[in-house]
């Protein structure tokens, strides 16, 4: 094992990492605002197949990030009109909602025909062998840091996951807060599956996301809902996949699925040994106005 | 107070309002969409709609051996709709359904491809030892919530990934039939698999024995003293505790009953159906679970619901095999009928709420 | 906008109506308030008060009705926001407070503009520092709320409004949770601050408050309302006529000397800790006779709550053992206590009393379904379930269609009825009663008072732990006072008064207080 | 005979009268959209494809079967009358042993390696011999790798992937007896991200040219090859279009020839209870389109044309220490 074996275990873990910090942070600033986001699995797999759409039919990489945003804020209004302004099950419109995304993206992915089945240009890194993806993912992850608990409107939106009742009474109009934060939610979802398709494997197969996105909700969990210390969990749960990847390179007698346990035993784990589990008070509680 | 007056269609209303504001006309209501939703899907991909939803029913009820598939895909869906619904109902979302069902699955080849004796013997241990297994999936979870106060979504989540993951260790490594081409346990020898019930009919009795489970639940929820406790522990668990109720026992007897149905849905299934457990064996009945429980909102009501959504799992690969459209559309038809029925019926609960009639 | 200059704008609410589905909670309610002036509004459980008073806040809409502030009339998108905009701040009945954030945060929170990443935190502690000596609250911006006792966090609920900007203050039922002492301090305040020219809103239930500190008194009934008038034009009765509209019954006479043949319950030597291992009942002993009532006084806080707990199972003793009858009940589950004669009103019905989704019937059986002839064999039986709620609803007086109404949907009042007719329902030998009449209007009072001293009268021992005064020197025999969960002063009612109860609240010994004489 | 569903019987039934029967053939496949999935699932595809085009038989294609249901489909297919039923997929082997001796009216083709036949008259196999197969993968491999080293990725070690990988390997030390051979095993045919890591790994390790079988997931093996310079030889389908900066050449497993020699014999009713050894006369190159040089394309080529004459004898050694 030289530095250059080194240097490439790094970026794996970085490039496997990505993803599930963009997911995790929407996961999490969902969470912040009392909305469970179950759905991340599905939105991640929707973003990963309009990035590559978007990059195929629009001709570059920007154009398939933006169809992705757009695509990203669309679902988003739906997503949050049915969580927010309904009294809906968050859990079990998240389930549902993951089904049918992992239909219609194949669907959509099928009807796009054989174009779509095209290998999309690499991205040029922007930092050192990092990926504009792989970047934006850490700045992303402080500034929402510092957003959430260095500024008002942070502390503002906090206030409506710990508890929307006094939030509501602070004149803080909870149902568009939570609106407007599950839009931003599921953008940073797609741009996970951005990251994957895009930024990573450059073609879309069908269920691409393989429960990744749940994986992040295992790295909210387990950074106890603060953006760096979940960032950080992505980072460990993504060595453990480049780890994964690698288990067979290192001559190891363990079958790669106990690898694939990994993130989920240790989120256990620390739930179970640090006790810290509770999120944001108010999380999955509906909110009517009259 | 003068209520009445607000109702607009005064002739005739109580019937169509009756109608109007039951679930039934609701799930009826979002089945029909989600119709709509797929001949147009059907149209787009170039599929003849008709064909492609005649064909879905056809799959699932036309003959008596769709209808067998058609019961024998409702099992695991009763139970693991249960396995949802009963804890649920003391205040414990699990969503472990998979993970508790898979695991009990191998559980169940094990003692069958292991154990010797009777064949009733044998099948009752292991579809014992299945429940037992699911129970040991939920232990962590349950321990997590009750000394830890963890939110429970997210544990069982996680153990899904824990004990899916683990089946598939085993199943490819220490498990494997020698004899298989892919990671796969031995079979279930024939003796031990889940005779047919009547025998002509071709459907197991794990069919029955699930049916029956329902129906035991929706009794004992309705007439025992634990199903009162139950549901008033899931209401307030604070002001059952102080009533006298034994808050810990219930929920922990609510969570493991769950669990141990979830299992015991992986040992019919295996035992009745697939007689091997292999990489990507399993369908996510699971996950459909919650939607059964869901929809259901009873155990009488999951049976019909179970009853609906095997349909449309049986249906919907037969419409993908006969029609060849996307087999995408499988996904589609089981997740947006849910969607749509969560959404409408909040929908109206809304209105009812906010006064609108 | 300098201190001196305060001035509260005129307020004017004209017909409003809101309806809950079919409960038509206001119908044509007008509401005018001057500047500077404190208004009393009063009414019965469910008169509409709170609904009246969100809607002057935004926290609800109303289907009909205008509201003008000061010039300007309100059009819509009137919420929260823009109420805290135009001078009106509201202090809820349950708290609006974030636990976990620290007092700081949840007092400048609702001021903070969406637009402000730099949050200037040195400044805003400069100005909250400001209104804490000045209005004299003593309150550590640091803490996290969670850690407060109730006193505090409302104190935590008014400097928001005041650091808000509000010159109307709206509250609702303040003082039910409050200790005689708080509650003083806090009526004053409101005084201090009409001097200054904010105008004041008091909800309550206690009449008393409002002729003392009020400039004019407002009814409502049944949604609809009554009558203004002046305070120092009118009495206490007239305004309790206007409120319920049907004669009242005398007040409760409980009968000055209690026999007590025998103990039914004993503590010996009892003390109980805290979630964090905090001894919070120290060492008490005393013991309740058949038919008498023992009152327990002392500010929020100091181990009632606990020692209500330890006796009906739901905490274990640290030490020492109590005795029902005489035999040692160590060990008991909640339910076996329940069964052999413990009966329980618990202080916050909402959360340990009853279950809102489940009927009348239902919550009558809730602590008994175990027994015949409510269930047989672990069978419930549906049939005398429902005919013993039709007999609880006409014994107690319930107000409501029948007995498969979910609780919740009756008013707190009646609500109440249901739980006391459960503890009653089997003849209990000692009944717990925490605060059973927080929040409840007089005549829901009345009703329960006088159903807790019939109950005495058929040698049922009662404890009862209120924090209001009146209503401990009114029912009991006996009263014991808990400071810092030890007792101060085991007494009975003809030796002691009001002052000297006060001083032994506050810490003060019986022996201390006999000293000083 | 057949399990008693006559309701779905009917509707073809009836058209049967004036038009001379058409065979109907349903075909099971475990991925979604064969048509573009990694290349065995493919080439089935296009030889059923074929089927339907030239024979006019009409073709079901049943894909994303999952296990459990795998009979449930075929009964389908069953009670509608199909002829015959295809099975392209080793995972599929229970239900074509449990259904076959039932249906003994039917035809029921395995079309990959099978150890036995089925108790019923109308049973074949269609093995390819996987091991040939290698060899001509690992001849073009060693002969085209620059750094001796060429890396394979398989989904799970299977047995039919233990024989091909034997081949290449064998195939391989025949032209090159320094040549090194990485297995990888992903443990999984779906996760495209992983096969793109394992692969990048395989090309650290030196490889330079790669072979993989695996589903879906192949993509992103080719994506791998493609972003390190690296080559891979398609496997059973002309995979050019999936990547043609990737794709070196593939060994194309001729289905269409396969396929068209059971429409002919079922046709003459010459189709025989045997397994049917696809020797390498069904494998050919697709075409190279410059990927490499001229003399080293001209060179393969002949290679693999003498050992599939014969003329080239590379003995069968099967290495039961990759099979980990
Ligand atoms: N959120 C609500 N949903 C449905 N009904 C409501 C709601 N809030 C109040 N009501 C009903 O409206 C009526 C008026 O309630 P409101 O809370 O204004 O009474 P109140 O005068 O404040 O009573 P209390 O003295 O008990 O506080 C009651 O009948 C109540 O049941
Ligand atoms: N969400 C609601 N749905 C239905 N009824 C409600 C709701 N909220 C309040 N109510 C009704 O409004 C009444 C008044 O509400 P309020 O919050 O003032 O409680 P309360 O009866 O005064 O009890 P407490 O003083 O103990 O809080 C309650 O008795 C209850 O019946
Ligand atoms: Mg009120
Ligand atoms: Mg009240």
């Amino acid at each position: 094992m030289d530095a250059s074996w080194g240097i490439d275990f790094l970026l794996a873990t970085i490039r496997a990492a990505t993803p599930l910090i963009y997911c995790a942070l929407g996961v999490l600033i969902a969470e912040r605002v009392g909305v469970s986001y179950l759905g991340v699995e599905g939105m991640m797999l929707t973003g990963a197949l309009t990035a590559i759409l978007g990059t195929i039919f629009g001709g570059s990489i920007w154009a398939g990030v933006l169809i992705t945003l757009i695509v990203g804020i669309i679902m988003g209004i739906i997503i949050a009109a049915i969580t927010v302004y309904l009294p809906t099950d968050q859990v079990v419109v998240g389930i549902a909602f993951n089904l049918a995304a992992l239909g219609v993206t194949s669907y959509v992915f099928r009807l796009a025909g054989n174009r779509a089945q095209e290998m999309i240009p690499m991205m040029k890194p922007l930092i050192f062998r990092f990926s504009p993806f792989e970047v934006m993912a850490f700045i992303l992850a402080v500034f929402m840091w510092w957003f959430l608990f260095k500024t008002a409107p942070g502390l503002k939106m906090r206030s409506v996951g710990e508890n929307a009742h006094a939030a509501d009474a602070a004149g803080i109009d909870v149902i568009k807060v939570r609106f407007i934060t599950l839009i931003i939610a599921s953008v940073l979802s797609a741009l996970g599956g951005a990251a994957l398709t895009v930024g990573w494997v450059r073609v879309f197969t069908d269920n691409i996301t393989l429960g990744r996105g749940f994986i992040a909700l295992a790295a909210v969990y387990f950074g106890k809902w603060n953006p760096i210390l979940s960032s950080i969990a992505a980072v460990i749960f993504g060595a453990g996949e480049a780890l994964a990847f690698r288990s067979q390179a290192l001559g190891s007698f363990l079958n790669s699925y106990y690898y694939f346990m990994l993130p989920y035993v240790l989120t256990l784990l620390v739930v179970g040994l640090t006790g810290q589990t509770k999120g944001p008070a108010d999380v999955g509680k509906l909110y009517i106005r009259r | 107070m003068d209520s009445k007056s607000t109702i607009r269609k005064s002739k005739g209303s109580s019937f169509i309002q009756w109608i109007f504001k039951s679930e039934f006309s609701i799930s009826i209501l979002s089945l029909l969409i989600s119709l709509a939703v797929l001949a147009l899907m059907s149209l787009i991909y170039g599929a003849d709609p008709w064909a492609v939803i005649s064909s879905l029913f056809q799959g699932a009820l036309r003959g008596k051996r769709s209808i067998v598939f058609t019961l024998m895909q409702m099992a695991p869906l009763i139970l693991t709709g249960l396995a949802v619904y009963i804890p649920y109902k003391a205040g414990f979302f699990n969503i472990g359904g998979q993970g508790q069902l898979e695991i009990g699955a191998l559980a169940a080849v094990f003692v069958t491809t292991n154990m010797k004796g009777s064949p009733f013997v044998v099948i009752t241990v292991a579809l014992l030892v299945s429940m037992a297994v699911g129970i040991v999936a939920v232990l962590i979870p349950l321990f997590l919530k009750v000394k830890r106060g963890a939110n429970e979504v997210t544990t069982t989540i996680m153990m899904n990934f824990t004990c899916v993951n683990l089946v598939y260790a085993l199943v490819t490594s220490v498990m494997k039939d020698p004899k298989a081409f892919y990671g796969a346990t031995r079979a279930v020898p024939a003796e031990y698999q889940l005779m047919a019930f009547p025998s002509a009919t071709g459907v197991h009795i794990g069919v029955w024995l699930a049916v029956l489970i329902a129906l035991i639940a929706a009794w004992l929820m309705k007439n025992s003293v634990t199903g009162f406790q139950l549901k008033a522990v899931g209401y307030n668990q604070q002001a059952a505790k102080t009533a006298g109720i034994n808050v810990g026992k219930i929920l922990k007897g609510s969570v493991i009953a769950g669990a141990a149905l979830a299992g015991l849905a992986g040992g019919i299934e295996v035992m009745g159906v697939t007689y091997r457990v292999a990489e990507g064996w399993a369908l996510p009945w699971g996950f459909t679970g919650v939607s059964v429980a869901f929809l259901g909102a009873n155990p009488l009501g999951i049976i019909p619901v179970a009853f609906i959504l095997a349909i449309l799992e049986t249906g919907a690969r037969y419409m993908q095999a006969m029609t060849g459209v996307p087999s995408a559309m499988i996904s589609i038809m089981q997740g947006i009928p849910v969607v749509l029925f969560v959404c409408l019926n909040s929908w109206f609960m809304l209105r009812k709420l906010k006064g609108k009639n | 906008m300098t201190d001196d200059a305060i001035l509260a704008p005129e307020i004017l609410m004209e017909d409003i109506a809101k309806n809950f589905g079919n409960v038509h909670a206001l119908q044509n309610v007008s509401f005018h308030l001057s500047p500077g002036e404190i208004r009393a509004l009063v009414g019965e459980n469910g008169a509409g008060k709170s609904t009246l008073m969100n809607i002057l806040y935004g926290m609800y809409s109303q289907d009909s009705g205008v509201i003008t502030i000061g010039e300007e009339k309100i059009q819509d998108r009137w919420c929260p926001n823009a109420a805290i905009a135009k001078g009106i701040g509201m202090i809820h009945q349950h708290f609006s407070l974030i636990y976990s954030h620290t007092v700081l945060e949840n007092i400048v929170m609702p001021t903070l503009k969406w637009s402000d990443f730099k949050p200037d935190w040195k400044k805003y502690e400069e100005k909250i520092e400001g209104l804490l000596s000045e209005y004299h609250f003593d309150v550590r911006l640091k803490d996290r709320v969670e850690n407060l006792s109730i006193g505090e966090r409302q104190q935590v609920e008014i400097l928001k409004a005041l650091y808000q900007g509000a010159k109307v203050l709206i509250l609702d039922e303040p003082t039910g949770v409050l200790t005689p002492q708080q509650a003083e301090a806090l009526l004053g305040f409101l005084v201090d601050l009409r001097s200054k020219g904010f105008s004041v809103v008091l909800v309550t239930h206690k009449l008393n408050e409002a002729m003392q500190i009020s400039d004019k008194i407002t009814v409502l009934r049944g949604g609809k309302h009554i009558s203004t008038v002046q305070t120092d034009s009118t009495t206490i009765p007239e305004i309790a006529r206007m409120m319920v509209d049907r004669q009242m019954s005398a007040p409760v006479q409980r009968c000055q000397d209690v026999k007590c043949s025998k103990n039914v319950l004993e503590l010996k030597n009892v003390s109980v800790e805290n979630e964090n291992k905090k001894i919070v009942v120290d060492n008490i002993s005393f013991t309740i006779g058949q038919g008498e009532i023992v009152g327990i006084a002392g500010v929020a806080g100091n181990g009632q709550v606990e020692m209500a707990e330890a006796l009906v199972g739901l905490r274990d003793l640290k030490e020492g053992s109590i005795l029902l009858d005489g035999a040692d009940i160590k060990g008991w589950s909640v339910e076996k206590r329940r069964s052999e004669g413990i009966g329980y009103i618990p202080e916050d019905r909402h959360e340990n009393g009853m279950i809102g989704e489940m009927s009348i019937a239902e919550n009558l059986i809730l602590d008994c379904m175990k027994r015949e002839p409510f269930s047989k064999k672990g069978v419930i039986q549906h049939k005398n379930i429902k005919d013993n709620a039709e007999k609880a609803i006409v014994d107690f007086n319930v107000k409501t269609e029948n007995g498969s109404t979910p609780i919740k949907n009756l008013s707190g009042g009646n609500q109440q009825k249901v739980i006391l007719a459960r503890t009653l329902m089997e003849t209990p030998k000692v009944i717990v009663a925490c605060q059973p009449t927080r929040g409840l209007d007089f005549s829901a009072t009345e009703y329960l008072r006088k159903k807790l001293v019939e109950s005495a009268e058929k040698n049922v021992g009662v404890l009862l732990i209120s924090s209001d005064l009146d209503e401990l020197f009114e029912l009991s025999d006996r009263i014991i006072v808990l400071y810092r969960g030890k007792i101060m002063g085991n007494v009975r009612r003809d030796e002691v008064d009001l002052q000297k109860l006060g001083l032994m609240m506050t810490g003060c010994g019986e022996d201390k207080i006999s000293e000083n004489k | 005979g057949c399990g008693g569903n006559n309701n779905a019987a009917k509707e073809p039934e009836q058209k049967e009268e004036d038009t001379p029967k058409t065979v109907k053939v349903g075909a099971m496949f475990s991925i979604p959209d064969p048509e573009h999935a990694g290349g065995w699932d493919r080439a089935h595809y296009k030889g059923l494809m074929m089927l339907k085009d030239e024979y006019d038989w009409e073709v079901s294609v049943a894909e994303n079967v999952p296990y459990p249901k795998i009979s449930e489909t075929a009964l389908n297919y069953l009670d509608k009358d199909y002829d015959m039923i295809i099975y392209p997929d080793n995972g599929m082997i229970e239900s074509w042993k449990e259904l076959s001796p039932k249906y003994p009216d039917r035809w029921m083709m395995m079309t990959s390696m099978a150890d036995e036949l089925p108790d019923s008259p109308k049973v074949a196999a269609f093995a390819p011999n996987f091991y040939e197969y290698g060899n001509m993968v690992g001849i073009a491999a060693a002969k085209a790798s620059k750094t001796g080293t060429i890396g394979l990725l398989g989904g799970s070690p299977i047995p039919v992937l233990k024989s091909l990988f034997s081949g290449i390997i064998e195939g391989a030390k025949y032209v090159n007896p320094d040549a090194e051979v990485i297995v990888f095993w992903a443990g999984d045919w779906m996760d495209t991200a992983k096969h793109r890591e394992m692969t990048l790994l395989e090309i650290q390790k030196g490889a330079d040219v790669i072979f993989t079988v695996t589903g879906p997931a192949a993509k992103g093996v080719y994506e791998a090859a493609e972003s390190k310079d690296a080559k891979v030889i398609g496997y059973c389908w002309d995979l050019y279009e999936d990547n043609p900066k990737a794709i070196m050449t593939s060994l194309m497993l001729d289905t269409p020839m396969m396929y068209r020699e059971v429409a002919e014999n079922y046709t003459n009713g010459t189709l025989e209870k045997k397994i049917y050894d696809l020797g390498s006369k069904y494998f050919k190159f697709a075409d190279f389109r410059g990927s490499i040089p001229a003399e080293v394309e001209k060179d393969i080529l002949e290679t693999t044309e003498k050992f599939r004459n014969g003329e080239i004898e590379i003995p069968v050694n099967i290495h039961e220490e990759i099979m980990k």
